[in-house]
């Protein structure tokens, strides 16, 4: 079967990719300036040295890089610098599940959203409907995400009260920081659908459609929707792992436990393994996220599979 | 070392600001209703803490949670002072005041097992042990051969705590050191379980339920990231005195958040407010004005890899300039909008022998700005420095709010007074540490917290081996009187030295002192009962509760 | 027929026709630029995004003299003054007011706007002449070529973005150009693979093939044949990558790696009036709002530039 | 033999940014029941568009129908609601298109793309539906028509793809076919086929064709009646006999002479018509092909030359064939070898 071969193929891409990436970064990381240890400035020689070695860090670099790779496979992705002991598997699985559901929640809002102002903005271009997701995908993409989560927090929350201006807990804490995740959802998936769309329309499959005498309903469903979803789709991927990976801004304003803060934190305090664990961990979903985009992609359009697999 | 708090709080409180975007509203309809559940207190907390593991670091979350589940040989009371916990009674103090030994009560941890001795003298050997490779142990070095061991130069045991039986702990010190009892209120000094340490190994300390506790409260398994939650310890051997049941402790970084949170009744405490919350709020009915103690000034390196600044910064002349031209007054009324203008470098709050704060005994006023001298003393400096011009210098400061503001008013006061040239280079915190370890600096934003209420927590900063002297500043006798403080027996003139000490490097200009902070705080008058410090732990809620009327 | 008409033999003459005018087209030809410009100009949306960003240019080169005083220089008696419709208009005072430490918003606001236009613009160049070059590249050779840069580019996608630029800045200390070169650097990719699609699909045309055949050079074929086809998805490609730019900028000023203080973005300046949403709207509020027509602005642009270009809708 | 549809008058306009292109100006003819009629002429001279309006397919805005009628059925379509078009469409009148490669949609099942009708009009079962639609892929010389239903188009070669055009087009046996340019996307050699499959197809089924084409030559292979078509307008229409043989305009002589004929002999050369057609934004108010026509008087250049009936089949509109006009023979080129 043609979909088996071809996500086996992009399977062993994407496991390829990901060992490039993590080896990658891995000797960037080294190149880093600075100490990976906290206050230096006051600790005796003996304690870094003793710190160090506890990390691994006076190994040579290739011994701690099979070491690494070798935990990887085991599932570990080593112990964090900063917080001392930590797992950092314990540490991304402790804020991963409140920014996946912030995420898909913002994704699959957005998409409801954007899909429809963006079939309906593409089917009656120059109307206000068009003119009006015009605007909200500008502003979408214009306001700043902490603008938009502190004007948020600040009128639905504490001037109206409808929802809790911050902390985690029930569905409605979750409402405000989705609706803050979501504007930048709906302002592309409008975008892209609304161009597709107009595409597509212009297509000459769309007049055979016509000419069969299909109404108009059918037409959209059945023959431009899904050729106008199609680019909608690969950016899907990447704006899901995006999300779920947490936004620091949104979680920083909302108080939410998430992931976020880890991809600037591991940085700001140059926690090796932490960035390291950080980045292997957002690498695997996003390839994830991509190869379930391709097979979508495969399911798709028809095309995609026999080209990729080589046949045509 | 109490530095670290005090930045990281910095850091905190920075990273909050940053978005203070919308604080309360008007007046919080539902503010100052009381809560239903009159034994659980919803508390602010920074961000989760680190580790649990109180031998290792102590940052602010973890000092929050550990210092109300724990209870050390003595714990402070409401005015800062140490009185004794599980300690029974005053320690045994020899003539030479080296030699301390404890009587221990009759207490537990939460597991039941009795708190001993042992438990003590274990956790301080702990700590020095350089394989902890603990970053807190030099809070340690005032005990015998500490040092030395935390160096590998002597082996573990022969630290001076030796656990005499179950119930008498015999600490030999190095020096004399009159507040001592201050250190062992502090958590790097709390009793630690050998069989727990050893069962859980690397992995204890991490999550709560990896630790035991014989303190108020425990931390509660349920607590998970973005929140604590400490439940009354039933074990605990004062626990009459203990009213609340639980303290849910919150990890909010954005401070605007905090106050959204505090007007809608959903927090009882806000911690430290920030830029323009500091005006809206100054006299609101909540305000709560903590005794603080954090000391900031502006370092100059002496030894700046360009010659031309190091000649500038060596002139003195060029030093009591910038010194001049700095007006602290408005810095702190419209660009900090919170704290003193400062003149010296230990804060009010510190006492010394006599018992009155050590502002009271040796008067350090902040200087007064004269953009006219100021310009005058920098051009006679030039000269004298042989400098055609000022070099163009750079302002370190770490990017936390108020930070890079107080650069930019400084930037803009030596601009309009002195004529001088500066860039702001602000920088994240670790990285502003580490350029100015490595003295990559011209001017460097530094504040400072007291580990303990003693001038020494300040002023052993300056010695010219000190580690955190970044800019170099080097007085032969400056440094004889602080060797000489450590090992006085006679405290007045101990305190006497350090005074005289802190005027020398006032009249030096060795760096520029420009204001002590305070806080404001935004907290339920319901809540009542906690005891706020300007040292150790920021609050303690053992006898907390909330008022019922 | 109109009757009204009355035919005369001299009518049935043959008429003078000019040859020349017979194998003219009789339709002036057009210049693609031309048409192009004249299909923009009738899109209402795209000339008002046209004016509303040349108002903001011009503001950004006379706004900063129009100010009280430069961008800098601090008035701490006047903190947070709010703007009034009044002085916005005449300038007596503080037109859009003052910050949090006395400086006049509206000269740091004209000249923040020009260094993140700066900014944005840098970014957008250079990630265009990166993502064209490699999608070109990657897309005209095909095969190994392509195979190798596809995985590089597959594997730089996998490194999230943020580490990326975190790291850059803080090797490199943030300015002008190293924030537009870091923005660059994550950002070409995308831009790499729609230019290497677009170039796949016109390789297989007919007139690629052709100026192969006769002949035409590997270089040749690509900047000659390859890249006017490819223009209109560049143009656009800028377009877009102008505003999200200067929305990154505002980002990094957001979590303190942003342009160095007193130096000013519009990203740093909406950073510094975030904090004050409540209690000094104006300080976020004005930044924002420039922001937000200068985005729109350019997508508005953008879009309209998408249509012109378009040969599709060309009838 | 009955009429089954008449177009009479038809102007059709396109309102653009650069002003309205009129694209259609006052078209008229009509068509018998089982007949086969060719429009033939220039790309843009509005043949396309003319098949389209019929069919009510092309998007308004930015066309509108300025005037005339399509009577068929006893109905006006330019006047009938969309849902009673949407019954017409695919059951009455079906059409093909030129390109087969982008006619159909690529992501779905060819299959599936005949069904469709049939279940919309017909109200046939799905499987009912699929075992017309092997039937028809079988008629239109598919072979093992049951594997290929279940493929997608990119796996048909361009000569199948028009063939599978053809078999979703015919499977609801609709009344009329319109054929816009069937052939011109397809290799010589499969043109013939697909013009034969046609003509097979018709008598099968009974359809009347409308052929739209610029290729005279398949015109000749088709055809009863043709209708010549120049910038908007019909400028000559007749027999396929009448046409080939009596041509009476130039410009129908002009696209005579530039088509290479079997009776053409060698030392002969193909005569290309000089000069492109008329802007449509500014039709002329004379004749359109008065500047490129080698006889074009004075009259032509100012008054449209109302049609002219040559014989009952021919109609005619130059002013040539006016009394007061010299009288012009066709070129050799034209007409034949003789």
């Amino acid at each position: 079967m043609d979909l088996v071969k071809y996500s086996v193929r992009r399977f062993g891409y994407m496991i390829v990719t990901l060992w490039f990436i993590i080896t990658v970064t891995f000797f960037l990381m080294h190149l880093l300036p600075g100490s990976p240890l906290r206050n230096e400035e006051k600790l005796p020689p003996q304690i870094k040295e003793q710190i160090l070695k506890e990390y691994g860090l006076k190994d040579p670099l290739h011994v701690q890089y099979f070491r690494y790779m070798g935990g990887l496979l085991k599932g570990d992705l080593g112990t964090s610098m900063t917080f001392d002991g930590k797992k950092i598997t314990d540490m991304v699985m402790e804020g991963f599940p409140a920014s996946a559901q912030l995420g898909l929640q913002a994704i699959i809002l957005g998409c409801l959203i954007g899909l429809i102002l963006g079939v309906i903005s593409g089917l009656r271009r120059g109307s206000w409907v068009d003119n009006i997701t015009t605007v909200i995908a500008v502003l979408g993409v214009s306001v700043p995400s902490f603008v938009i989560a502190a004007v948020l927090s600040y009128s639905l929350g504490l001037k109206l009260g409808w929802f809790p201006v911050a902390l985690w807990g029930t569905f409605s804490h979750t409402v405000l920081p989705t609706l803050a995740l979501t504007f930048i959802v709906i302002a592309q998936i409008a975008r892209y659908t609304r161009t597709e769309m107009v595409e597509v329309l212009e297509q000459d499959y769309i007049k055979t459609a016509k000419a069969k005498g299909l109404a108009r309903n059918k037409i959209l469903s059945k023959h431009a929707l899904r050729n106008a979803l199609i680019p909608a789709v690969t950016i899907l991927g990447p704006m899901t792992v995006n999300l779920m990976t947490g936004s620091m801004v949104v979680e920083l304003i909302f108080a939410i436990p998430g992931m976020g803060k880890l991809f600037v934190d591991c940085i700001n305090n140059k926690d090796l393994t932490l960035i390291m664990g950080t980045t292997t961990f957002y690498s695997a979903f996003l390839l994830f996220a991509i190869f379930i985009v391709d097979i979508l992609y495969g399911l798709i359009d028809p095309r995609i599979r026999v080209a990729q697999s080589g046949k045509e | 070392m109490r530095k670290k708090l005090a930045l990281s709080l910095g850091l905190l409180l920075a990273s909050s600001s940053v978005l203070a975007a919308c604080g309360g509203g008007g007046g919080g309809n539902t503010a100052n209703e009381k809560p239903q559940d009159t034994k659980t207190l919803e508390w602010y907390m920074g961000e989760d803490p680190k580790t649990l593991d109180y031998a290792l670091d102590v940052d602010q979350s973890m000092n929050y949670l550990i210092s109300n589940s724990m209870d050390g040989l003595f714990r402070l009371d409401a005015d800062h002072k140490p009185q004794p916990a599980i300690a029974e009674g005053q320690p045994q103090i020899s003539s030479d005041k080296k030699t301390y030994t404890f009587k221990l009560r009759d207490a537990k941890w939460s597991d039941g097992k009795p708190v001993t001795a042992k438990d003590f003298e274990f956790a301080w050997k702990r700590v020095v042990d350089p394989k902890t490779a603990s970053q807190y142990a030099n809070i340690m070095f005032f005990i015998e051969n500490a040092q030395e061991i935390n160096q590998g130069k002597k082996p573990a045991d022969t630290l001076g705590v030796k656990a005499k039986d179950d119930k008498t702990l015999e600490v030999k010190l190095k020096n004399p050191t009159p507040f001592f009892l201050d250190l062992v209120a502090f958590a790097t000094y709390l009793p630690q379980r050998e069989d727990i340490v050893k069962k859980h190994g690397k992995a204890y300390g991490v999550t709560p339920d990896k630790l035991v506790y014989n303190g108020p409260f425990e931390i509660s398994t349920e607590s998970k990231k973005g929140k604590f939650v400490l439940k009354k310890n039933q074990n605990y051997w004062d626990k009459d005195k203990v009213k609340l049941e639980k303290v849910n402790l919150h990890s909010i970084e954005d401070d605007a958040t905090a106050v959204k949170l505090y007007e809608t009744g959903k927090l009882a405490w806000s911690g430290p407010l920030s830029g323009a919350f500091l005006t809206k709020y100054k006299n609101h009915k909540d305000k709560f004005v903590p005794p603080y103690a954090s000391s900031w000034v502006l370092i100059q390196n002496f030894k700046a890899k360009d010659p031309n600044k190091a000649k500038f910064f060596g002139n003195k002349k060029i030093r009591e300039a910038i010194d001049l031209s700095v007006d602290r007054n408005t810095l702190v009324d419209k660009v900090l909008r919170t704290g003193r203008p400062s003149g010296s470098w230990v804060p009010k709050e510190i006492t010394v022998t006599s018992g009155k704060s050590i502002r009271e005994e040796s008067k350090l006023d902040p200087t007064k700005p004269d953009p006219a001298k100021a310009k005058q003393l920098l051009q006679e400096g030039l000269k004298e420095a042989g400098l055609s011009s000022a070099p163009t210098l750079e302002i370190l400061v770490n990017n936390i709010d108020p930070n890079p503001q107080i650069a930019q008013y400084i930037k803009e006061e030596l601009r309009k007074n002195l004529g001088l040239n500066t860039v702001v280079k602000s920088v994240p915190f670790k990285q502003r540490l580490e350029l100015s370890d490595r003295g990559e600096f011209d001017l460097v934003l530094y504040g400072w917290g007291p580990d303990y209420n003693d001038p020494m927590t300040y002023m052993e900063f300056w010695t010219s081996d000190s580690p955190n002297n970044k800019g170099k500043w080097s007085n032969a006798e400056y440094d004889k009187l602080i060797e000489k403080s450590y090992s006085n027996t006679n405290f007045e003139e101990r305190s006497k030295d350090l005074m005289k000490a802190e005027k020398i490097w006032v009249d030096d200009h060795a760096t520029v002192p420009l204001y002590q902070s305070d806080r404001l705080y935004l907290v339920k008058p319901y809540v009542k009962g906690v005891k706020w410090h300007f040292f150790n732990a920021d609050f303690d809620l053992k006898e907390a509760y909330i008022e019922s009327k | 027929m109109k009757e009204t008409m009355k035919l005369t033999p001299d009518m049935f003459q043959p008429a003078e026709i000019d040859d020349s005018a017979k194998n003219a087209i009789a339709r002036p030809s057009i210049g693609f630029w031309k048409d192009v410009w004249r299909r923009f100009y009738r899109n209402v949306g795209a000339m008002v995004g046209l004016v509303l960003l040349s108002i903001i240019l011009v503001l950004t080169f006379v706004g900063p003299s129009m100010g009280k005083t430069d961008y800098q220089a601090q008035n701490l008696s006047v903190q947070d003054q709010e703007p009034t419709f009044q002085n916005m208009i005449s300038g007596d005072d503080y037109r859009f007011g003052t910050d949090n430490l006395g400086r006049d918003l509206w000269t740091r606001v004209w000249y923040g706007t020009k260094v993140s236009l700066m900014i944005a613009l840098l970014a957008a160049i250079l990630e265009i002449v990166f993502g064209v070059t490699i999608g070109v590249i990657s897309g005209y050779f095909g095969g190994m070529v392509d195979n190798i840069l596809q995985r590089v580019i597959e594997v730089l996608y996998g490194i999230p973005n943020l580490i990326v630029v975190i790291l850059f800045l803080i090797i490199f200390d943030p300015g002008i150009v190293p924030i537009a070169l870091a923005l660059a650097l994550t950002n070409w990719l995308p831009t790499a693979r729609i230019v290497r699609a677009q170039v796949l699909k016109l390789k297989s045309q007919e007139y690629v093939l052709a100026a192969r055949t006769l002949g035409s050079g590997h270089i040749r074929t690509m900047t000659k044949h390859l890249l006017p086809n490819i223009v209109s998805i560049v143009i656009i490609a800028v377009m877009f990558a102008i505003p999200s730019a200067i929305f990154y900028e505002a980002f990094l000023s957001f979590i303190g790696l942003g342009l160095r203080p007193p130096e000013a973005s519009l990203g740093v300046i909406i950073n510094d009036g975030a904090q004050n949403l409540q209690i000094f709207p104006h300080e976020l509020l004005i930044p924002s709002v420039i922001i937000g027509i200068m985005m729109l602005s350019f997508n508005l642009i953008g879009d309209g530039l998408r249509d012109a270009l378009d040969p599709r809708m060309r009838k | 033999m009955s009429k089954v549809l008449e177009v009479k008058d038809l102007q059709v306009s396109f309102k653009t940014y650069s002003g309205e292109v009129h694209a259609v100006r006052g078209v008229s003819f009509d068509l018998d029941e089982g007949e086969t009629i060719a429009i033939v002429g220039e790309s843009g001279c509005g043949k396309s568009v003319t098949s389209q309006t019929l069919m009510r397919l092309l998007p308004s805005p930015p066309s509108v129908i300025k005037g005339g009628e399509v009577l068929f059925d006893g109905k006006d379509l330019t006047k009938v609601s969309e849902k009673e078009m949407e019954k017409i469409r695919g059951a009455q009148i079906a059409m093909i298109f030129q390109d087969p490669m982008t006619s159909l949609n690529p992501t779905l099942k060819v299959g599936d793309q005949i069904t469709e009708g049939l279940m919309k009009h017909h109200k046939m079962s799905k499987s009912d539906a699929k075992k017309k639609a092997v039937e028809m892929l079988k008629k239109v010389g598919i072979p093992s028509p049951e594997k290929r239903i279940n493929q997608y188009p990119h796996q048909f070669s361009g000569g199948m793809r028009q063939r599978a055009m053809i078999a979703i087009a015919l499977a609801c046996a609709p009344k009329v076919l319109i054929a816009d340019e069937p052939t011109t996307a397809l290799d010589v050699t499969i043109q013939a086929q697909i013009i034969d499959l046609m003509k097979e197809l018709q008598k099968d089924i009974k359809t009347s064709i409308i052929l739209i084409t610029h290729d005279l030559g398949v015109v000749a292979d088709i055809a009863k009646r043709v209708v010549v078509m120049y910038a908007g307008k019909v400028v000559e229409s007749g027999t396929l006999e009448e046409i080939f043989y009596q041509p009476k305009h130039p410009y129908t002589w002009g696209l005579l002479a530039s088509m290479p004929r079997l009776d053409q002999t060698s030392d002969q050369e193909l005569l290309p018509i000089p000069g492109s057609p008329p802007d449509l934004f500014k039709p002329p108010k004379g004749c359109p092909f008065a500047a490129r026509c080698k006889h074009a008087m004075k009259i032509c250049l100012e008054e449209m030359p109302e049609a002219t009936k040559v014989s009952s089949t021919h109609q005619v509109a130059c002013w040539l064939e006016h009394d007061m006009a010299p009288k012009v023979e066709p070129p050799a080129a034209a007409v034949g070898g003789e």
